[in-house]
């Protein structure tokens, strides 16, 4: 069944409302697309954040017994570096991509929850708003990114600085938990006619996977937090060392959260890294199948294996040998994947993009990581590494070279289809070789300051412990990562006015988003593709590298879209000036498409539950607190009531 | 190899190359892991060795792999064709079986060591406790009656078993040259065991962060021969108040490094003939405390490691002119507003629990949770504002005219009276 | 491969249209039976509550777990009607369901409560 | 003038639900997830509960009586299990009222609609009025969520599920208003299968809670 839509000869039209143009048109997205790039900017600027916390860790921590901050400083700059480049960089980064491409790579012209996915980024830019307001107020957090108690309770931290924390993370554990409930929806119901799940891109199975960890992982941690909030704001006493509670629980509490979150941190990153690898290597994905099966593999495993963290905290001999086990487990699924990815460049076309030079980055840095990771699985072992920079070396490696590189290659791989042009490449290979050879000459010598002793989370350390020489060189790794940093920013800022035009498939991708025009138009497809393969573009563009991929090769002239009855498929970019502009394609409404209305209501909710939030740490503020939640009540009527799409017919 | 190439590629991964090799070449580490000093430590330390070689393994399995496929099968021309296949099982078996086996080889000594080193302490042990403070340790030795702080002493060849417990919020108790690291829990109590096995002086660290003042939670472990730590421990006993310190105190201790010495741990003076051999055999240089020496480590042959060099904050004064006077000290010390925090044995109103029992003090070789040696100089800068010299110290302000929460309320002049009480305490 | 074809039981159908699957629900029928055991089973551990021999036998926690979980069975599988609903929602719910299942279990052993008895 | 082809299925028709690659209702998905993610959430809170129970060093404690050895005072354990089973009957019922709501709707039976929703609210309403009773009786005996690890992991297990009651109340009553306003179609009748299984789902948590903290001694 198909209507006919009457296209006007000139595609391009005048914005009608406020809400589609200019600032507003951003406060009152619910495109998945413009909310991915508020989530990619968001997350890019507070890695500058939390990269200068860094560079000034590495700056007091060149010289022993330094004193350029206060070792109060210093707890806060590495509570908040560790803090901000997990929840505020690692995973919004991965949400910019999930938002971004699932719709696209999985043939939806949105997620399932289009207002609800508004809603995620504001409670998310909230919170990390919040979280990092305290340093204005000389209250930032100071207990560690894991926060152990009893010292985050308030006999032991008296000041506002761990309320911040305890409750920047409530409010950043709602943004994802919402997120998490819409791409489940989304992967399940959007995907594209002929797109059953063993034909989904892999980045979407990876997304996928990881939905459901943040959905099982975060109830936990909102849990623990809830209890410190009580605790600290209502004189409850579940880590009240005076009434008997045991600093057990929080931890147990946090690592169950913390582990499975560990690989919410790498799992995208890996999706990531599986499409690019195939595309520079112009060969299919190496056992697919299994990558799928060996991410839900570790997804799985990594709820039971929490415990490693706290091998030094007197479990017993049974739990100890128990978790090493698991932890050890955990190996296999992750060696799997590695292998998987040499098994695709193998016998490849290999072309050194600065997107696959990332991506190989992943692959060998992340195994250093994995193997400091496996050695600390090793409790009498990790008893001589936990809690020093052996730990520091291993979690950076995976953190910084799993995550990090893979997210890099995906910035480099995505970044012409969200803007429409390419990365300067040259720029691209100084900023690679750069955070590289710095990103080792930092945090390889860590392993040594482990083994040679150094505890972590030392503000100062005392001269002639023989960790000099090895500090100084990170330091001055730090500075390259720094280096490198900037020229990424220039080649970032530079190329969207000044970067060659990227047409639809600047790489020869194999999955639908290389399909649409760069950047997609608001609805992505005209006609929603009929999926036939794993890789559809291919299946049509390259056909001989997905000869002995399976797929039902009938129906592939489905795949076409047309627009103003031209396949754009293999259309040439659209003119140069109007590249970024919403208006170069036909708007959803001339092709006959309902588009959710912009709304600025999941705005108001957001930030209306973040300010119950505010009022709670203003010594609970009951007029504050109270007006804020009946704003929030009131807008989320306002917005269930309201229909998604604009009143029609 | 192309031109091309090498600019592109060889330059920087050189660079890389370069930068990983660097680190390793330093060898000065004084608080290895490796090479520990007791039974435990050797039992993980061979565990660690294990998991490194197997480590390594992989390592260079996969890195040299990766390049192997880089160089072979990259599009030097822009027209190499890619074989097509995308997946094979018994490949894909083989790198799940593959891993499985080696970490079967890891696991397996893994749990033996578990429960080796989780086993019941010998009943013949020294007891220790340790109690964590934010941020000084505090260590009892409940069958010999004896408390002391900041600084262990072990016998070799003796089993230690530690019952670790906290005041406050967590701690880890870490002396990396000679064990691993167990955690000190609220409402719990954790035990860690170890046989010493050479005589020697090792830096010990706060492994948990703990707050503020966590890097300078460090303390001091001596381990010596048993007869010594006999000695020591008689000493212990004492009531430090009136006695003049033993005459031995810091006199004719002599140190001999063991034939294997390297020359960056041997620091004593080597005197040959006059020890006898270590307890147990020791695998690195061992400083071997004569039987005549005092029960106080010799402070003046300590490895240059172990004696802190923090200095003291800049804008912390003290009038050098002033002389401390032991008597004086004494009496100021006795209404002193010190006593509701520290105990002096022997000192009947000085019966505090909250700060480090000062009985022998003076006859320790640091103080402030390892931060400062154990000189008047910073004794002195100490008492006037120790919160200037450690960060969040719980232990208040004395010096008059020092800026603080309140002021404090003594001179110069009577802060070195106490100091030089203090330090007669040995 | 084999994998590929295995999961398509939740794709389309060979037009590429999705179809609505029609669940038979339970009525009233069945409802009011449901509802009539859940009460006794109710009135059942309430009544053994009060039995103090069988209290303090090693009998009484094991029985009153598996009342309790029969009782939660019966509600899923009816009162949600997953017993006849699509599989894909048995999934999203007896996943985590067993996964939180054993960690609680987990955790208890972990504090040494693995026996329930307080 | 051009033209394009675009499938009708695509485009999102007012009031029905757009189809999807599976055929279940997004809500509906959405949903089961959320109720998945619960479970995580409340075994956090039993398991919490589970293992402090018996670690208070004082008193009142819910099964064994505890004689304060200042003031001497005696308290008996403070559970109240027959006040509790009967709220636990409610809450049982109202699943019962719940089914028959949905299926009144789903037949597009207006009137029984509207009594059904309502009295599962109602239902719902009581099984909180008995627990304020509860709450209020506690405190007059001297338990609040300061007194002992007991008082704290209890109040707040059970408060958060009291909260989650009280959520899937004020949805039943914004269902119920919309019935009276308009009437719910069968169309419709999904939201409230999508608030029935929220509903059922608290029900069955309030089944683990009975038996783990209530009964089992
Ligand atoms: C992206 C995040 C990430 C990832 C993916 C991992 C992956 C792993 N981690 Fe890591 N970890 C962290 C982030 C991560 N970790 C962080 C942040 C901390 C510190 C938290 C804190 O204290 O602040 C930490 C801490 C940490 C600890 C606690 C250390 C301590 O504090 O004492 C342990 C202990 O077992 C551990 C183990 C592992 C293991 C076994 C893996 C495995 O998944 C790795 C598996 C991968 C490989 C092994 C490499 C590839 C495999 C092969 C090539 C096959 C052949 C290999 C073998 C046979 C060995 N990690
Ligand atoms: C994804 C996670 C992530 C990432 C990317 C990093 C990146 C870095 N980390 Fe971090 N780190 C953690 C996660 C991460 N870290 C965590 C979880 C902890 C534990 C915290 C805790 O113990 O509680 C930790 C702790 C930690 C420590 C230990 C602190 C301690 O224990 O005392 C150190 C020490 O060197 C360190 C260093 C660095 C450095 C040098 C980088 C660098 O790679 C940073 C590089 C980034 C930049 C350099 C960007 C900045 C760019 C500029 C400044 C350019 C200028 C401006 C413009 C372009 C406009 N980190
Ligand atoms: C409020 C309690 C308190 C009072 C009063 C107090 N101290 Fe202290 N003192 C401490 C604490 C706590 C420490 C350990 C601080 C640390 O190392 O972080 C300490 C440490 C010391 C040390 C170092 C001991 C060691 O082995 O490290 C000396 C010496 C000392 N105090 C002397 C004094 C003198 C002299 C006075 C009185 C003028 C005094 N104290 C008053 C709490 C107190
Ligand atoms: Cu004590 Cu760190
Ligand atoms: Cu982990």
């Amino acid at each position: 069944m198909a209507t006919t839509v009457s296209l006007p000869e000139t595609p391009h039209r005048e914005p009608t409302h406020k809400y589609e143009s200019g600032v507003w048109s951003w406060l009152a997205t619910t495109d998945h697309k413009r909310i991915g790039q508020l989530y990619l900017y968001t997350s890019l600027f507070w890695f500058i954040v939390g990269g200068i916390e860094a560079a000034i860790i590495r700056a007091q921590l060149y010289n022993p017994n330094s004193h350029l901050v206060t070792a109060q400083t210093y707890n806060e700059l590495f509570t908040m570096h560790g803090t901000t480049m997990i929840f505020l960089v690692i995973m919004p980064l991965s949400a910019a991509f999930f938002n971004f491409l699932i719709p696209l790579q999985i043939g939806a012209r949105d997620v399932a929850f289009p207002r609800l996915n508004a809603f995620s980024y504001w409670v998310f830019l909230f919170g990390g708003l919040f979280l990092n307001s305290s340093w204005f107020l000389h209250a930032a957090p100071n207990g560690g990114w894991f926060g152990y108690a009893p010292l985050t309770t308030r006999p032991f931290s008296p000041g506002l600085n761990i309320d911040f924390w305890v409750i920047g993370l409530q409010i950043l554990g709602i943004s994802s938990l919402a997120a998490g409930f819409n791409f489940i929806t989304t992967i399940i119901n959007m995907r594209a006619p002929g797109m059953h799940f063993m034909r989904m891109p892999i980045f979407s199975w990876m997304a996928f996977v990881t939905q459901f960890l943040i959905i099982l992982a975060f109830p936990i941690i909102t849990v623990a937090l809830t209890f410190l909030m009580l605790d600290r704001f209502f004189g409850t006493n579940f880590y009240e060392i005076q009434a008997g509670a045991d600093p057990l629980l929080w931890q147990h509490l946090f690592w169950l959260f913390g582990h499975p979150e560990v690989y919410i941190l790498i799992l995208p990153a890996f999706g990531l890294v599986s499409e690019v690898l195939p595309v520079f290597s112009r060969k299919p994905l190496f056992g697919y199948p299994v990558m799928v099966y060996s991410g839900i593999l570790i997804a799985t495993l990594g709820f039971g294996v929490w415990a490693h963290h706290m091998f030094a905290a007197g479990m017993g001999p049974i739990a100890d040998a128990f978790f090493s086990i698991t932890t050890m487990l955990i190996a296999i699924p992750t060696g799997v994947k590695i292998f998987n990815w040499l098994g695709t460049m193998w016998g490849g076309s290999l072309r050194f993009t600065t997107a696959m030079k990332f991506a190989i980055g992943l692959v060998a840095l992340f195994t250093i990581g994995g193997i400091s990771g496996v050695m600390h699985s090793s409790p009498p072992s990790d008893l001589q590494q936990t809690d020093s920079y052996f730990i520091v070396a291993h979690f950076h490696y995976v953190l910084f070279g799993g995550s990090m590189m893979g997210l890099f290659a995906g910035l480099y791989f995505y970044y012409p289809k969200i803007t429409g042009r390419l990365l300067n490449e040259k720029l691209g290979n100084w900023h690679f070789w750069l955070t590289a050879i710095g990103m080792n000459l930092t945090f390889f010598p860590m392993h040594f300051l482990g083994l040679d002793g150094m505890p972590r989370r030392i503000s100062s350390y005392d001269a002639g412990q023989g960790w000099e020489s090895n500090n100084h060189l990170a330091s001055y790794g730090a500075a390259l990562i720094v280096l490198g940093t900037i020229f990424f920013a220039y080649n970032w800022f530079t190329s969207l006015r000044r970067g060659a035009v990227a047409g639809n498939d600047p790489w020869g991708g194999a999955t639908l988003e290389w399909m649409i025009p760069s950047p997609p138009p608001d609805y992505n497809f005209a006609t929603i593709p009929k999926v036939t393969s794993r890789y559809p573009l291919w299946d049509r563009k390259s056909p001989e590298l997905t000869v002995n991929v399976p797929h039902d090769s009938q129906d592939e002239q489905k795949m076409d879209v047309k627009i103003g009855g031209q396949s754009t498929g293999t259309a040439s970019a659209p003119s140069d000036t109007k590249l970024n502009a919403p208006h170069a394609h036909p708007s959803a409404r001339q092709l006959g498409i309902m588009m959710p209305t912009p709304t600025t209501k999941p705005l108001i909710a957001a930030f209306a539950l973040g300010t119950v939030f505010v009022g709670l740490i203003m010594h609970k503020n009951l007029p504050i607190m109270l007006t804020a939640a009946a704003i929030f009540v009131f807008s989320l009527y306002n917005w269930l009531l309201t229909p998604l799409e604009p009143e029609h017919h | 190899m192309t031109r091309d190439l090498r600019m592109r590629w060889l330059t920087p991964a050189l660079a890389l190359l370069l930068a990983v090799g660097l680190t390793a070449c330093n060898s000065f580490a004084p608080n290895t892991i490796f090479g520990a000093h007791s039974d435990f430590g050797h039992s993980i330390d061979l565990l660690t060795r294990k998991l490194l070689y197997m480590g390594v393994a992989v390592f260079i399995l996969v890195e040299a792999l990766l390049l192997y496929i880089l160089v072979k099968f990259r599009d030097r021309d822009g027209n190499r064709e890619a074989r097509q296949f995308h997946g094979n099982s018994t490949l894909e078996i083989g790198w799940t079986l593959i891993p499985a086996v080696i970490l079967a080889f890891i696991a397996v000594p893994t749990i033996k060591t578990i429960f080796e080193t989780q086993a019941k302490a010998p009943p013949s042990s020294v007891q220790v406790e340790v109690i964590g403070h934010q941020w000084w340790w505090e260590f009892r030795y409940p069958q010999y009656g004896v408390v002391t702080a900041n600084e262990l002493y072990l016998p070799v060849g003796r089993t230690a078993n530690f019952a670790l417990m906290t005041k406050d919020v967590l701690h880890s108790f870490w002396a990396p040259q000679l064990n691993g690291k167990r955690d000190l829990i609220s409402n719990h109590v954790n035990y860690l065991w170890f046989t010493p096995d050479s005589a020697y002086a090792w830096n010990g660290f706060c492994a948990e962060y703990c707050g503020t003042s966590h890097a300078y939670m460090r303390f001091k472990v001596f381990t010596v021969a048993p007869r010594e730590f006999d000695a020591w421990v008689a000493h212990q006993k004492t009531n430090a108040v009136g006695s003049t310190p033993p005459a031995t105190a810091m006199a004719t201790d002599t140190g001999k490094a063991s034939a294997a010495t390297s020359a960056t741990a041997a620091k004593g003076t080597t005197t040959p003939g006059n020890a006898k051999a270590p307890p147990a055999p020791a695998p690195t240089p061992v400083m071997n405390v004569s039987d005549t020496a005092s029960a106080t480590f010799p402070r003046s042959q300590l490895p240059r490691w172990v004696v802190p060099r923090t200095d003291p904050p800049a804008t912390l004064t003290f009038d050098q002119s002033v002389t401390g006077d032991v008597t004086r000290g004494a009496t100021l010390f006795k209404t002193a507003p010190c006593i509701a925090c520290h105990t002096i044995r022997g000192v009947p109103t000085a019966a505090g629990i909250i700060g480090p029992n000062l009985t022998h003090v003076g006859s320790r070789t640091t103080i402030g949770g390892g931060l400062y040696p154990n000189e008047l100089k910073f004794l002195q800068l100490w008492i006037k504002n120790a919160p200037a010299m450690k960060p969040g110290s719980l232990m208040p302000l004395f010096g008059k005219a020092e800026k603080g929460d309140t002021p404090g309320v003594y001179t110069d002049q009577q802060i070195a009276d106490l100091a030089a009480y203090l330090s007669s305490l040995k | 491969m084999a994998a590929d074809q295995s999961h398509s039981t939740l794709s389309h159908d060979e037009k590429g249209n999705a179809s609505p699957h029609e669940h038979t629900h339970p009525d009233w029928g069945t409802y009011k039976w449901v509802a009539l055991i859940l009460t006794l089973i109710t009135a059942l551990e309430v009544w053994i509550y009060y039995i103090p021999s069988f209290t303090k036998t090693k009998l009484f926690v094991p029985t009153l777990l598996t009342l309790s979980a029969v009782k939660f069975a019966i509600v899923v599988m009816f009162y949600m009607h997953l017993k006849y609903d699509a599989k894909l929602f048995r999934a999203l719910f007896l996943g985590p369901l067993i996964l939180a299942g054993f960690t609680i279990v987990g955790l208890l052993f972990l504090f040494g409560h693995l026996v329930i008895r307080g | 003038m051009a033209t394009a082809a675009i499938d009708t299925h695509d485009a999102h028709a007012g009031g029905e639900h757009p189809p999807t690659s599976t055929g279940l209702n997004n809500t509906k998905v959405a949903i089961w997830a959320f109720i998945g993610s619960e479970c995580f959430f409340f075994a956090s809170l039993i398991s919490t509960y589970l293992i402090y129970r018996g670690r208070s060093p004082v008193g009142p404690f819910p099964h064994d009586t505890w004689k304060d050895p200042a003031t001497g005072h005696v308290f008996k354990g403070i559970l109240n299990i027959p006040i509790t089973s009967v709220s636990t009957f409610v809450l049982l019922m109202s699943s019962l009222a719940m089914v028959l709501a949905h299926s009144a709707v789903v037949r597009g039976d207006r009137k029984s609609s509207k009594i059904w929703l309502a009295a599962t609210a109602f239902l719902g309403a009581t099984f909180l009025g008995f627990q304020a009773y509860e709450f209020t009786s506690f405190v007059h005996e001297g338990l609040t969520i300061h007194t002992n690890l007991f008082g704290s992991s209890f109040f707040v297990l059970t408060g958060f599920h009291g909260a989650h009651v009280t959520a899937g109340v004020i949805w039943l009553l914004t269902l119920l208003s919309i019935d009276m306003k308009r009437g719910l179609t069968p169309d419709e009748a999904i939201n409230v299968d999508v608030c029935a299984l929220y509903w059922h789902f608290v029900d069955v948590v309030w089944i683990a809670i009975f038996t783990l903290v209530y009964l089992i001694k």
